[in-house]
């Protein structure tokens, strides 16, 4: 497979995220939204340092390592956050978390 | 010797705000009264001291205080700023005179004028660009506040009228002293903000700031952040709002300084530096060659017939204030000796007069607590010496002859003439609305029957007197011999860069 | 410079580490919880750091094998960042809305995320850039949302994260690009091969555009620039006061450091392809003005603040859209004046939640009347915002406007200076409720002696500054160092 | 004699009086003999004058026009530009300064009885003094930046005088009107002075660097634009010689105490504007000249006319003031300098004693009208009188009974003095052949304007000759209509008639010197030697014959032998004969008819009001609509109060809502776009901008504002719609871009 299918699907792993965290209705499905992008993030890292940086140059890897170590810790802190939204609201959708506005 | 004159209101505010306790309003008036004397008896030696014969600035002081930017501390006099300087010292104690009946936080009230009064000085002193124009907005606060806490009905509405248009102009004129600034030299040649050099420098052609186009922009830059001040039409509505609102000694600081501050900026900046671009807008020819003598058409012309329409009576001194400003711009414009001298006589004159029109209207206003014309009538009998001095002021201000207005007016349109026939002859329909509304004003408030409301109104009283009487004769004997001032800046004219 | 070899020059990190740790175990061995002693420990850690830092000195060496710099542009910036963080401190202190028993947390979480901005300012690599970013961000997610059984709190919290998440994860996205064009992550690098790619004429444009707008989107929400910023307000009302002032201030900074390192010397040779700097324009443009026009009708003094520090943002961005040295000069004093003003604002707004327990303007009335000295110095503060003289406020606006005329963008100038006048109304709707309105309630306001010494130290400078700003000048003359070519 | 000396006193002494009684009001008190420190100064000034005089007699040719001597120092010394400031002393001057002094002394020494018991009794005087000081100043300045300044101050003092009793309205409104009115003139003399310092940089008068020297040598090109100069400068004298159309201001002015209309009103205020006039007679040109003829022509006439109708004793004499003052424009129009002076001189005095004799039967009359009641300012009440200028009445609704003649009559048995006095005033005024001043001053002009038509055979100035001729006849008639209805016949009002009593000595003592003044002795010796006639470079007669003819006219009528005046310019004979030959022409056909004039004016008011052989009322009730016309004065104050006043205040009314409305109004103008381009926010938008730009401005950044408020809806995804909005939007501009 070449550079480009691999960007192509990034690219539409992106674009899913995108997608998932504008029309979910659940603050959870937002969070796999945020996931997919990082995801498709990572994909990109990994696929460029196969293909673009030098056979014994692998920061490409490692950066997409770290990449799911951070977003790892990101869902741990949205959950948490999630929970405390839930307890205040009792909802998490996020439509009604819409007290602070104008 | 200026900076002492600048700083020692300063000075004098920090005493009344931290060495004075609240309870002793007394105390703290007399102590800003003798303050405000302090920077009137270095005025007065400094007209006396200054040496009429020479045509540059004078008691200069010129030390660097930011280097990155070349900033300089440079204070320095001529002609120009020697008489408006003396204006605001004399001024400054009769200010505080006027303003011995104010009750609420009679210090807070003083060491804002205080602080004004070093904002006025410094700015009449200042010989570099950016001191200038620090001055030029460390007017605003204390005006906001005084005008606002201790001002009328609609006080906070015309305080931050005030504010916002003064502001609005001030920042186009940051732009173009900005411009100015970098155009005065390169990345090499050390940039400069020091006015005489960089009047200079605009005169040196081939350099960058010598450009007409760019002369016309930075021209247009500045002229609209005095015009604002000044206040020429249609920047003027702030005027009667705040004038109206401000307590009385605020109002005689508006019309006598803070309106000066425009024209006299116009005559430093606008005139001396950038004559190229002044050239532009008052040579006569083009779309714009009339543009600066229409402007002070109209400020007469419609300024008379608004104040013809007044019935509050500080409003009809604050629109008279617009058409007298109107004399300084059509002088300004004619650019020759005769415009230019009538122009700054009547900056000063007209300093002098709207000052005593607005402490007499405090006069009335605070035995009748009213400022309707037609709510008078006949107060001649009751209050003969306040009608006396009302009587020449109002006549001084429609320019009779043998008082300071006159003569004013007279060089300017004098001046006017011989290049904006036609503009000047419209002009002079000024002078006879002019005398209409300050006649028409003189009936209704003391001809005519006594009104019964007041049949045992007070005389005005000593310390009103006081307030009044010097600027009464300084009104006199200006009119019988103006060259007293006209000796002090006929050189600095000679060097403005004039058209005859 | 090899791991080993650098670690002493990454002392200051380090103990802002082991100060985090140790508050942590303070607190949890500490009889008595919620005492002050975390906080003065933070402190000292924040004291140490920067001395440490100091110390090191400001002679640029490539730490980690080129992961993060130490440089005097950082040094700068810790120093702001250090200080804003004690500032933050000394108000949690004094913030009556934060709970007692979570305080330890509290205040290791604020060392971390001085540990994060640290490493935003010194990081050259885009890996160490994703990374402190997301330290920063996460912690301060966590920051914003501390006010437990505080609904707006969570709410701001919630928002924060969502939003944040996304526009890094945009970032990172936008990162992964420049890396697969260029082959490295050392920015240096990176910069010098896009250079060698514009020359050779080998390169996709559209891909060098995508990269910089996506990774403009994670530096846009950190410095809270139009179209990213709207998550500021509400995360700004919902978090505790200090959170909110420490975020306004010390964030944007370490955001602009950030933002400066990546487009300067990152990407400054894109710039021929892709005129990010007008991109960058533009955006300024934008962020003052909307952030001006939207504070006008705002009633809660926090959110008016807020979308000061919107505009404000706006304000600094126009100094980063030149390209010149004059123009990044300015962005470093404006930050330093900066810090002063709005934190000082936001320490009045601390005292007077506390006393009145009211964040609107209504508050506000009469305030001169009930505590003189609060409300004279919330006015100073307010009107060095709005940039008049003598107040520091306008020497920052001043070297900005310089920089951009010279530039001669007088567009960009105008349409800066016209928000200026805006941005005296709103700001005068404040100095008009404590001044010119009379209050409800009239009996006087009493505050802690160190409440008002702390007030003078952000007063003076204000002052101060306002009238001999020269040293500002060679201070950032010299932090620059050679960051500019 | 020592000049400037002398003149700083005549200057000074009034000045300090004044200044004696301002300074002392500051500190709100009055010294109650005010009337004796100003009528001291006064008679100082006259002292001075009077030696002044005596160099006039010393050396008669050098101190003509062309020798005068000059004083001045450096007033606004601009640099380039030079404002002088001086004393100017020729034979002129001389007259002026003894004519001003005399009745300014003799009304302080009448109003000492007049105003007696006048509670601003102080005031008054105060304000004589300040008057004389400006009416002094004016006659020296030796330039016209000097005449104008003096020329203003008179204006006010006059305001002050006549609003001497403002509690009245009347009073109140008359001032007003008065300044107004002449300030409207003074400002077309201002702008004549404009154009005059334009061109020559200078507004001195004499003297080498003068405008008449520089002026002498412009050349045809320019005598457009110098006789619109001269108009304009006209225009002050119009405003202040109260000449059609400026000439409604001076009945009104009657309004104030009489002494102030003998010695403003009658004497010497408005006989300044023909001073003016005659001074700048060498620059007059053809066309400006009959421009002036023509309307002191008009204003002869028209006056004399109005004057037949009215019934306020004080009303007839400001009339045919009005009228005398038509006749001096006319002679200098007519381009006899020395003519015009000459009537002013002679009308100076006689029209001051009709005043101060009318002013003594109104005392006498007030007196008998107010017998009960003392109350104090008497003289006060006895000016008082209607200015309703609409009474078309014919009744005597209004008026005074003390002024309204049709109450006198008979008097001369009550008040011989004054009746007297005042016969010898009327008849000098009527023009009396020989015996009278009044004859010698009309005549002169009758005979110039009348050579003028003769040598020139110009029409225009036959027509002129003609109105003169019948405003002579209407003079002789009204003021005789005057004497009849007032001292003659039997009291028409018993009760009144008997409290009538005649003026005390001090109000006397002024009558019988005026009247001493009013035959010919002083006026004709003063001015047959001493005042020469100037050249009129610009108007093209052969230029001996100009300069002859002013001087010829008056020997003739002199009756110095015309070979006498030839020989003073032998080298001229031929042109000499010439101009004698048409001179005596005009002047055998005048000489008669003014004989013709007096007995034709005499008899008819005798006729109608001696012997009634006709009823006035039976020819009104014939001629109503010319009676109408006369009774309301031509209806001039109906056409400025209604129609300029009016319009002006209008004017400004609307302005006064324009600038609020308007400039706070471009405002609604943009205002609408703004509200069409975000309809959304109308709700911005509904209360209407009243008061601003700024709230303008304010307006519409708060609903701009406002708008970005609700963009932040608080919810999460819309802002991160924003997010992907923006940067899809960014990639795409830029992407367009590059």
């Amino acid at each position: 497979m070449s550079l480009q299918s691999y960007l192509v699907i990034s690219i539409i792993l992106f674009c899913l995220g995108i997608f998932c965290v504008l029309t979910r209705r659940n603050a959870i499905s937002i969070l796999m939204g945020i996931e997919l992008i990082l995801n498709s993030c990572n994909l990109n890292f990994a696929a460029f340092s196969r293909f673009v940086t030098p056979p014994d140059d692998i920061s490409g890897q490692i950066i997409a390592l770290f990449g799911i170590v951070l977003a790892a810790a990101e869902a741990a802190v949205f959950l948490a956050i999630i929970l405390a939204i839930y307890r205040e609201f009792s909802t998490i959708s996020p439509d009604e978390t819409d007290t602070l506005k104008g | 010797m200026l900076s002492l004159m600048i700083f020692i209101p300063l000075l004098g505010m920090l005493v009344v705000l931290f060495a004075i306790r609240r309870e002793q309003e007394e105390l703290a008036k007399r102590v800003t009264f003798i303050v405000t004397l302090i920077p009137l008896l270095i005025a007065v030696f400094l007209f006396i001291t200054y040496d009429r014969s020479a045509s540059g600035h004078q008691f200069e002081e010129n030390m660097m205080w930011i280097e990155a930017f070349n900033i300089r501390y440079h204070v320095g006099i001529d002609g120009l700023s020697v008489t408006l300087v003396l204006l605001t010292a004399l001024l400054g104690p009769i200010c505080v005179l006027a303003s011995w009946k104010i009750e609420k936080g009679i210090k807070a009230y003083l060491a804002l004028f205080l602080l004004l009064e070093t904002g006025m000085i410094g700015f009449f002193c200042a010989l570099d660009m950016f001191l200038f124009y620090v001055f030029f907005e460390l007017t605003l606060l204390p005006m906001y506040f005084l005008i606002g806490i201790w001002g009328g009905p609609r006080r906070e509405y015309a305080a931050i009228k005030f504010f916002l248009y003064t502001l609005f102009g001030s920042v186009l004129m940051l732009i173009a002293m900005i411009a100015v600034y970098l155009k005065s030299g390169t990345d090499d040649v050390a940039r400069t903000f020091d006015i005489p050099t960089l009047i200079e420098l605009a005169k040196t052609p081939g350099h960058a700031l010598a450009d007409p186009t760019f002369q016309i922009w930075a021209f247009l830059g500045f002229f609209i952040g005095f015009a604002v001040k000044v206040p020429i039409f249609p920047f003027h509505t702030w005027l009667p709002d705040a004038h109206v609102e401000a307590p009385t000694a605020i109002s005689v600081i508006l019309a006598g300084i803070l309106l000066k501050m425009g024209t006299y900026g116009l005559v430093r900046v606008n005139f001396a530096m950038l004559p190229a671009g002044m050239d532009f807008f008052c040579n006569g020819e083009g779309t714009w060659g009339n543009s600066l003598a229409i402007l002070g058409f109209i400020n007469i012309v419609y300024g008379s017939l608004c104040a013809l329409a007044q019935t509050d009576f500080k409003k009809l001194v604050a629109y008279s204030s617009i058409g007298h400003m109107g004399f300084v711009l059509i002088g300004l414009a004619a650019r020759n000796e005769s415009g230019l001298t009538g122009a700054i006589l009547q900056m000063f004159n007209h300093g002098v007069i709207s000052a005593m029109l607005f402490l007499l209207v405090g006069v009335v206003y605070d035995r009748a607590h009213h400022r309707e014309i037609n709510g008078f009538g006949g107060l001649g009998s009751k209050m003969p010496i306040y009608t006396g001095i009302t009587t020449l002021a109002f006549m001084a201000s429609l320019g009779l002859p043998g008082l300071s207005g006159f003569v004013g007016e007279a060089l300017s349109l004098l001046g006017a003439y011989s290049k904006f026939k036609m503009l000047t002859i419209l002009s002079t329909a000024g002078i006879v609305v002019g005398a209409a509304y300050f006649l028409w004003t003189l009936q209704r408030v003391f001809l005519g029957e006594l009104n019964p409301k007041y049949e045992d109104i007070a005389e005005i009283n000593g310390r009103e007197i006081a307030t009044l009487v010097p600027l009464g004769i300084l009104t006199i004997v200006l009119g019988i011999w103006p060259s007293i001032a006209i000796d002090m800046f006929r050189e600095a004219v000679s060097i403005l860069p004039l058209v005859q | 410079m090899p791991n080993i070899a650098s670690i002493p020059y990454f002392i200051p990190e380090i103990v802002l580490v082991v100060f985090a740790v140790v508050v942590i175990l303070f607190d949890l061995a500490s009889k008595k919880r919620g005492g002050e002693g975390a906080a003065y420990l933070a402190l000292i850690g924040l004291v140490v750091a920067v001395i440490a830092a100091i110390v090191i000195g400001s002679e640029d060496r490539s730490l980690f094998l080129g992961m993060v710099r130490l440089d005097s542009f950082a040094l700068f910036f810790k120093v702001i960042i250090s200080v804003a963080t004690a500032a933050t401190v000394l108000f949690s202190i004094r913030s009556v809305e934060l709970d007692p028993a979570t305080k330890g947390e509290y205040y290791a979480l604020l060392l971390a995320v001085t540990l994060g901005m640290y490493l935003m300012a010194s990081s050259t690599h885009l890996l160490m850039i994703y990374l402190s970013l997301e330290t920063v961000s996460l912690t301060s997610y966590i920051l914003a949302g501390f006010l437990t059984h505080s609904p707006r709190s969570s709410e701001a919290a919630f928002k924060y994260i969502t939003f944040g998440a996304v526009s890094s994860g945009t970032m990172l996205f936008g990162i992964s690009l420049l890396f697969g064009m260029t082959g490295t992550g050392d920015i240096m690098l990176i910069s010098s091969r896009l250079g060698e790619m514009f020359s050779q004429g080998n390169v996709y444009p559209l891909a060098v555009l995508l990269s910089i707008t996506f990774i403009l989107a994670g530096v846009g929400y950190k410095i809270a620039s139009v179209p990213f910023h709207m998550w500021s307000p509400d995360v700004y009302e919902g978090a505790p006061i200090p959170i909110t002032a420490f975020l306004s201030v010390a964030s944007k900074a370490a955001g602009f450091a950030l933002f400066i390192r990546l487009f300067y010397s990152g990407l400054q040779s894109a710039d021929a392809s892709v005129d990010w700097s007008l991109m960058l324009a533009v955006v300024s443009a934008l962020t003052m003005t909307v952030g001006n026009l939207a504070a006008l009708p705002q009633q809660n003094v926090k959110r008016l603040l807020a979308y000061s520090s919107i505009s404000h943002g706006g304000f600094l961005l126009m100094g980063g859209v030149l390209l010149t040295s004059e123009g990044l000069q300015a962005i470093l004093i404006y930050l330093i004046i900066y810090l002063f003003m709005n934190l000082g604002a936001f320490f009045v707004v601390i005292l007077i939640a506390n006393e009145v327990g009211s964040e609107t303007i209504d508050g506000y009335r009469g305030l001169v009347s009930r505590a003189p000295l609060i409300a004279v110095s919330m006015a100073i503060f307010l009107f060095s915002l709005t940039g008049l003289p003598p107040l520091a406020g306008f020497a920052g606006k001043w070297i900005l406007f310089a920089a951009v005329i010279k530039e001669q963008l007088y567009w960009l100038a105008i349409i800066g200076l016209l928000n200026s006048v805006v941005a005296l109304y709103y700001y005068v709707r404040i100095v008009k409720a404590m001044f010119l309105e009379t209050a409800d309630d009239t009996e006087s306001l009493s505050f802690s002696t160190g409440s008002l010494v702390l007030l003078l130290v952000f007063v003076v400078p204000t002052l101060l500054l306002g009238i001999y700003w020269n040293p500002l000048y060679e201070l950032s003359r010299a932090s620059l160092g050679k960051l500019m070519g | 004699m020592p000049i400037v000396p002398l003149i700083s006193i005549i200057l000074l002494a009034p000045l300090a009086a004044f200044a004696f009684f301002a300074l002392l009001s500051l500190t709100g008190r009055n010294y109650s003999r005010q009337d004796l420190v100003s009528t001291v100064a006064m008679l100082i000034a006259f002292v001075c004058a009077v030696l002044l005089f005596t160099n006039v007699v010393a050396e008669p040719d050098k101190l003509s026009h062309d020798g005068a001597e000059i004083h001045s120092l450096t007033w606004l010394p601009l640099g380039s530009v030079n404002f002088s400031m001086g004393f100017l002393f020729d034979s002129v001057t001389a007259v002026m300064l003894l004519v001003v002094t005399i009745v300014s002394s003799l009304v302080h020494i009448f109003s000492i009885g007049y105003m007696h018991g006048d509670p601003r009794y102080p005031r008054f005087f105060a304000f004589l003094s300040l008057f004389s000081f400006s009416m002094l100043f004016l006659v020296v300045s030796d330039n016209l930046l000097g005449i104008y300044i003096g020329w203003e101050l008179v204006g006010v003092c006059s305001y002050l005088l006549i609003g001497f009793w403002f509690e009245e309205d009347a009073p109140a409104n008359a001032c007003k009107k008065a300044f107004m009115t002449t300030r409207v003139g003074d400002v077309g003399m201002f702008i004549g002075m404009m154009m005059l310092f334009t061109k020559f940089r200078t507004l001195s008068l004499y003297g080498d660097e003068g405008i008449f020297a520089l002026a002498s040598n412009l050349t045809a090109g320019d005598m457009t634009w110098l006789s619109v100069a001269g108009v304009l400068i006209f225009c002050g004298a119009v405003g202040k010689s109260a000449q059609i159309p400026l000439h409604t201001w001076l009945p009104d002015a009657m309004e104030g105490p009489t002494p102030v209309s003998a010695l403003i009103h009658a004497a010497t205020m408005v006989a300044a504007g023909v001073y003016l006039t005659a001074r700048m007679f060498p620059i007059l040109t053809a066309d400006s000249s009959l421009v002036i003829a023509y309307v002191g022509g008009i204003t002869a006439l028209v006056a004399a006319t109005i004057a037949i109708v009215r019934f306020d004793i004080k009303r007839v004499l400001a009339y045919s003031t009005i009228s005398q003052l038509g006749f001096m424009m006319l002679a200098i129009g007519a381009g006899s300098y020395i003519a015009g002076l000459f009537h002013l001189t002679t009308h100076a005095f006689f029209k001051a004693l009709l005043f101060l004799g009318s002013g003594s039967v109104i005392h006498a009359f007030h007196a008998a009208h107010h017998a009960h009641d003392h109350d104090h300012d008497h003289a006060h009440d006895a000016d008082r009188e209607d200015t309703d200028t609409h009474a078309a009445a014919f009744d005597s609704f209004g008026i005074d009974p003390a002024q309204d003649m049709r109450h006198m009559g008979g008097l001369r048995h009550k008040m011989p003095i004054t009746f007297v006095t005042m016969l010898i005033a009327t008849l000098s005024i009527a023009g009396v052949p020989y015996i009278f001043s009044g004859f010698w001053s009309k005549d002169a002009i009758l005979v110039e304007v009348l050579y003028r038509a003769i040598s020139w055979g110009s029409v225009h100035h036959y027509i002129l000759f003609g109105m003169a001729a019948l405003a002579a006849v209407i003079t002789a008639f009204y003021m005789f209509r005057l004497i009849f209805m007032t001292f003659m016949g039997e009291p028409r009002n018993q009760e009144m008639y008997d409290g009538a009593h005649e003026s005390p000595l001090k109000m006397a003592i002024p009558l019988i010197i005026l009247a001493v003044l009013s035959f010919p002795i002083v006026n004709k010796w003063s001015f047959e030697k001493y005042v020469k006639q100037p050249e009129q470079p610009h108007i093209h007669l052969p230029k001996h014959a100009m300069y002859e003819s002013g001087q010829g006219a008056l020997q003739a009528q002199l009756g110095i032998s015309d070979a006498q005046a030839a020989a003073e310019d032998v080298h001229h004979d031929d042109a000499a004969a010439h101009h004698d030959s048409d001179h005596d022409k005009a002047h055998n056909i005048v000489v008669p008819l003014s004989f013709v004039i007096v007995i034709i004016g005499i008899g008819l008011s005798a006729l109608f009001y001696y012997w009634k052989r006709f009823s006035a009322d039976a020819v009104a009730a014939r001629l109503r609509p010319i009676y109408t016309l006369l009774w309301n004065k031509y209806y001039f104050d109906e056409l400025y109060d209604g129609v300029l006043v009016a319009l002006t205040v209008a004017g400004s009314k609307v302005l006064g809502l324009f600038d609020l409305r308007f400039i706070d109004g471009i405002v609604n103008g943009v205002g609408v776009v703004v509200q069409a381009g975000c309809s959304r926010i109308a709700g911005w938008f509904d209360n209407t901008f009243v008061d601003g730009l700024v709230n303008w401005v304010a307006k519409i950044t708060w609903a701009v504002g406002g708008r970005i408020r609700r963009v932040q809806t608080g919810m999460i995804q819309n802002y991160l719609l924003a997010v992907v909005g923006g940067v899809v939007l960014l990639i795409l501009i830029f992407r367009a871009l590059f």
